[in-house]
């Protein structure tokens, strides 16, 4: 039935967006803590600075994101030769690349959110947690991380989401080759080019129910704790 | 053993390339992996070093331009289409068979692809000039760029637009065209020839000979390209 | 054997400064008024504020100087903060076994169920903290402490959220973390009659310098200290226990001053005890007196009569057995019966309250 | 004029059932353990709980009953909350303005350097929240309530976190509201000495129920409640000025009870005020003492004699000039002095406070 | 000197992109804080649907999107014919268009940061202005507002720099009109598309540095306040 339904190009591409956005957003969530953390603490001047850089994936176009990504992935850029001297392929054109470019642009959608929640938890309960033994790992893995939950939620939908829609970036660096960098989001566009509107709707509706169903589920596991200030 | 041969197709061109695949990968048992995309974006892809074998173009520039800088296989270069200028609304009687209605002004938009990117746009941009509406329908703000020839389209298709310049092959089935059109003198424009090459780092290179091969002369594919809408060259 | 404080910090309009070598043994109390600087000097202690010229040395080791700086969490101490700081993520069990958990098995001296008990928390175990009331979250929180085994405990006010009862039934505990498990505990507390109750050293505290710091005797008798005008002012005698008398619920305890009636007490003849004396429970006379109600009458000389805060009160220091023993009488008595130093008078008790 | 509750509410393993209806003048003081309940009740009366079955009336005004919800800031009341809860984005003169800005010119009562005053703020106005100290948020939180000139004031155990030198000098303050402005102030305290001295009523909550409701004099020394019981139980007595004595700084007052002695005061003779006598305070005699610092000798008749909580120690109730007496001492001189009721006999008072 | 440097599309391009960012943000902000509020403080189970519903638009694909919103205000849309018959212009190709698309398209980074913040708020600094006289509206503007701060900066930044680089939505519904609806970020990937790469990259970097320096003044005047508890 499902075979009949979508294309085998349209399962594969839904496929590979999941796995992007999966991917994407674990490696953002490891990259993104504790630059939001040290965001989120340090007294530093540099943390201006390093807000407003933070930011700054979103300002260019995708396409053009994309573009500059692939100079610098490319066998002539500096990344490309990097992955040359250390004996492998270079990313652009493979899904490591979208992984990179995807990261790229939807890390601002992580670390301002965590950096946010990292800011609310605020200091006492880290001290409180300090005075009961608890190293400076500890303290951030069971006081700090639960406690900014929702920043992690909130970073992960948001990413999850837009990675999932993003597209420009994915056509650029990724070429659009099917089964390999051709995600879902390129497969309705390339339905939408070739006038498929069907084909287009089809899978654009399958893209949002999914993850409808999906944030449904994440919400409603959140919905059932509620808590308001860090210390009570 | 079944080969793939990656094959970067011009997005005006993709829908049709789709329907003509099947019949290939049946005839010679290999299979057909279609990127579609801009030609800008293709060309600067393959300076990238993109995985690409063969590259259909909209334009007969770039792979020219490839040719040249030794990233297209010399000689392997020729027009596998030929694109015909339409000015189509999706509606009777607004577009008369002589493009009397571009001077009239009795309308609120017209949309085209992006002359800079896009072949069909640049032939669009010259057939306005020749009339000598393009600096007013400028000035008036009455052209509705798309980022491509189907963008163009769908402005039109949408009601957005009154009319676009198309490509004939987007609105003709089987020779008939919904709506209303005219057809531009085709002196008003440079010629839309689609030109293929095959790309040197290809390392299938006698399967993408093969893939020309029978798009250049079989006659199923020739029918299918003039089914499309479009000309070939003689 | 003592925690070393040198420390001086200012920020803002606030100047701490700090030297002091407290007994790391016993409980020292801070004591002092609002904004004197009390929680400033705990935090220091336990490494919360990163103040540069600073030093704390607990029984010898350095846990801040010049060039060495021990994070918090190495440091063995357990903190009951002033304001309520109960985990919101986790349940009451939850915050418990947070400190208990990271000590090492063979380091608990506390256990789970012993420190529930003492803090009356059986049936609280699974509320959420936002689910308790002000008591009950103090209550968890110092049983937190508890339960991490600590070679200190600071504790900032930690009963001021609660009831005379609910104090009356922690306070023991403390005293028997002194005692038994031998935990000093730096109490910070502005209720006198707490610290008179189980401190053995005071500090006092005055807009961030400490202005006296001594044992509790002393300090509590010092004429040129606050704590001897408060309302609560009175005296402390060692003493051991003399005899019981179960017919009237008393025990008799024989002092330098002489022998005590307090209310009957479990504990053995020959066991040494801590008894104090009220300054406003000790009225003078000058004849023996008869058939009056007071139990214990202890016959002393007039050491000295100064003022106190209210004009109309004196008090009298009265040597009885070697000891200083504080009245806190009229001015129209010090007048009328003539008391001077010097005199012979009789000392009527009204009250000795034993301290465990 | 009054305060009427009738509250009936369950949440999780705790059940509220209040039906009290509480003088809309003076200070009703809200006693209980922790957990019992008073917060609750506070929230209620505020409208910070949406409760379904309970009403709530002020002076003849529904605030609440099973149609109407009066919400909380439209009930003219003033809310000082047990833990400190000052607004994190302004500094302390925006804390104390926010109230103070939303309540008309025509209805303000106190003035914004009068409260500073009151609460000992002046340092303090542009220090931010996290830069004060516990007690001095409290102040804060205090002088902000009063600023709304409320026509009730609910205060959580306000000034549990102050030292009793700032709590000396709030307490006059809070007095004169009550006296002054005329406000009611309901108020949470777990310190039976506070409550004392300022609160006309009390209600003894226990376990979410009204024990028992009732006016100072009569809750302090009724035998049956556990306030007759607690070290620093004692009795009432009103009376006038009637003399002063500038030599010895003591002024007269005469009660029902006889004239009694206490620290002068700058009050005109005949002005009506209220002391305060402790049983621990009160010893007794069968013959008139002489020669003792004692300045206040009550002649009386025993009432009765109870236990007391320390089986060492028996309450005598004193009928002395038609008022009950409570006095503290121990059973060996009830026996020795062959207390019982009907006993002619002198209460010497050791010391006598004032309470205005 | 800009005139040298800048062509005047560039000028224009740029203006009206930062004119489409500011208008986008203040739009959402006013549109998102309602609804923020209602997803941070009800106990509705609509609740969850609501959040889910907040994300999905970054689902699709821009241009997708950007046709399905062609399709709604055409003349043949619901938009499109409601426009008609309040007689106005219809929307596709004006710049209230492009701010339609620009909202839906950031609307998930304003209402998730604002959410988030609000919750933090929590009930109890929100209890106490109410004994202290403030109204519902009052206390929501002098309480949960100031103290939701961060939350506000944060989904302004994120929408504000994605709607500089939005792209798809834009060139679909605008129709790429200079001086009306062509932004900055198509003029750039055009400048690629043409392979003007100087072209591209000299309008990137203005956009990056002029979006950095913003940043840089909105975090630093950010900075000078520092608080972490609602109440305190
Ligand atoms: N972060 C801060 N920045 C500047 N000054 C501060 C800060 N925190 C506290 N202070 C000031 O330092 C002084 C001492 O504060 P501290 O909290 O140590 O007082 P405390 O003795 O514990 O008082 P309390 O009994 O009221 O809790 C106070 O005057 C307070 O205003
Ligand atoms: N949100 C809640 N959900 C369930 N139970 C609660 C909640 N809040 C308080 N309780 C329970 O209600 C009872 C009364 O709490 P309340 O805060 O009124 O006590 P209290 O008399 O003010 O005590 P304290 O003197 O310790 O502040 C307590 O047993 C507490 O555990
Ligand atoms: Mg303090
Ligand atoms: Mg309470």
């Amino acid at each position: 039935m499902i075979a009949s339904f979508y294309s085998p190009d349209d399962l594969v591409a839904l496929w590979i967006s999941l796995k992007l956005a999966a991917v994407t957003v674990a490696l953002l969530l490891l990259l993104c803590t504790p630059l939001a953390w040290w965001l989120a603490t340090t007294r530093s001047r540099l943390r201006v600075l390093g807000e407003a850089m933070a930011a700054l994936p979103l300002v260019l176009p995708p396409t053009v994101l994309g573009f500059y990504l692939l100079l610098f992935l490319g066998p002539y850029g500096w990344g490309g030769r990097l992955m040359h001297h250390l004996g492998l392929q270079p990313l652009s054109f493979s899904f490591g690349g979208l992984v990179i470019g995807s990261m790229l642009y939807s890390m601002p959608f992580v670390i301002q959110p965590l950096q946010a929640a990292f800011h609310a938890v605020g200091t006492r309960a880290l001290e409180v947690a300090a005075t009961l033994r608890a190293r400076p790992w500890d303290r951030f893995f069971t006081v700090a991380v639960p406690l900014a939950r929702r920043g992690f939620i909130t970073g992960s939908v948001l990413a999850f989401a837009h990675t999932l829609g993003e597209f420009g970036v994915v056509l650029m660096l990724g070429g659009n080759i099917p089964g390999r960098t051709q995600t879902a989001s390129i497969v309705i566009f390339n339905h939408v080019e070739a006038l498929d509107y069907s084909g287009a709707q089809r899978l654009s509706i399958t893209l949002l129910v999914a993850c409808f169903i999906l944030l449904l589920i994440v919400y409603s596991a959140n919905r059932s704790r509620a808590e308001v200030a860090a210390v009570a | 053993r079944a080969e793939e041969l990656n094959v970067a197709v011009a997005a005006n061109f993709f829908a049709t390339l789709q329907k003509l695949a099947p019949k290939f990968e049946q005839a010679s048992g290999n299979k057909l992996l279609l990127s579609s995309g801009s030609s800008g974006q293709f060309y600067t892809q393959i300076r990238e070093g993109a995985p690409f074998d063969v590259l259909l173009s909209a334009d007969s520039d770039r792979p020219k331009q490839l040719e040249a800088e030794g990233l297209g296989l010399a000689g392997s270069r020729f027009t596998y289409a030929i694109g015909t200028l339409v000015l189509w609304s999706p509606k009777p009687d607004v577009v008369d068979r002589d493009g009397k209605v571009l001077r009239g002004g009795a309308f609120h938009m017209i949309g085209i692809a992006d002359p800079r990117n896009a072949p069909y746009g640049t032939a669009a941009q010259q057939v306005l000039t020749a009339l000598g509406l393009w600096q007013q329908l400028n000035q008036d703000k009455k052209l509705a760029v798309g980022e491509n020839i189907n963008q163009a389209w769908q402005f039109a298709a949408t009601g957005n637009v009154d009319m676009a310049f198309v490509a004939l092959s987007q609105v003709s089935d089987r020779n008939a065209i919904s709506g209303s059109y005219w057809l531009p003198p085709q002196a008003l424009y440079t010629p839309l020839q689609q030109d293929a090459v095959i790309l040197t780092r290809t390392s299938k290179r006698a399967l993408a000979e093969t893939f020309l091969k029978w798009l250049r002369a079989d006659p199923q594919a020739i029918a299918g390209i003039k089914a499309a809408g479009y000309h070939i060259a003689e | 054997m003592s925690l070393a404080l040198d420390i001086a910090w200012s920020r803002a309009d606030f100047l701490l400064q700090v030297e002091c070598e407290m007994p790391s043994r016993g409980i020292t109390a801070l004591f002092g008024r609002s904004g004197s600087g009390k929680t400033t000097v705990l935090r220091c202690i336990a490494g919360l504020e990163r103040v540069a010229r600073a030093s704390v040395r607990f029984n010898g080791e350095v846990w801040q100087d010049q060039r060495r700086f021990l994070p918090t969490h190495r440091r063995p101490l357990g903190y009951v903060f002033q304001e309520s700081s109960l985990f919101a993520h986790l349940n009451v069990r939850g915050n418990l076994e947070y400190g208990l958990r990271r000590v090492p098995a063979a380091q608990r001296r506390i256990g789970f169920d012993q420190a529930v008990r003492y803090m009356g928390l059986e049936s609280l175990l699974k509320h959420r903290s936002d689910q308790l009331s002000g008591g009950q979250r103090q209550r968890v929180a110092i049983a937190r402490a508890l339960l991490t085994s600590p070679q200190l405990l600071l504790m900032d006010e930690p009963l001021s959220s609660l009831d005379l009862a609910s104090r009356r039934e922690i306070l023991p505990h403390l005293e028997r973390l002194r005692d038994e498990l031998s935990i000093p505990i730096i109490y910070v507390s502005h209720e006198i009659g707490e610290v008179m109750r189980i401190a053995d050293h005071i500090a006092l505290l005055e807009a961030g310098r400490v202005r006296a710091f001594g044992s509790i005797h002393e300090m509590l008798t010092r004429p040129d200290l606050p704590l001897a005008h408060l309302e609560e002012a009175g005296s402390i005698f060692d003493g051991v226990i003399a005899e019981h008398d179960p017919r009237y619920h008393l025990s008799y305890v024989d002092t330098a001053a002489g022998r005590l009636a307090i209310s009957l007490r479990a504990a053995p003849v020959g066991q040494p005890v801590r008894v104090r004396i009220d300054a406003r429970d000790v009225s003078l006379a000058l004849e023996p007196p008869e058939h009056t109600s007071i139990t214990n009458i202890l016959p002393g000389r007039v050491m000295d009569v100064t003022d106190d805060r209210d004009p109309a009160q004196r008090l009298v220091r009265i040597d009885v057995g070697g000891r200083p023993l504080l009245a806190r009488i009229t001015q129209r008595s010090v007048v009328q019966l003539a008391i001077a130093p010097g005199l012979a008078l009789y000392a009527q008790v009204k009250s000795v309250a034993l301290m465990d």
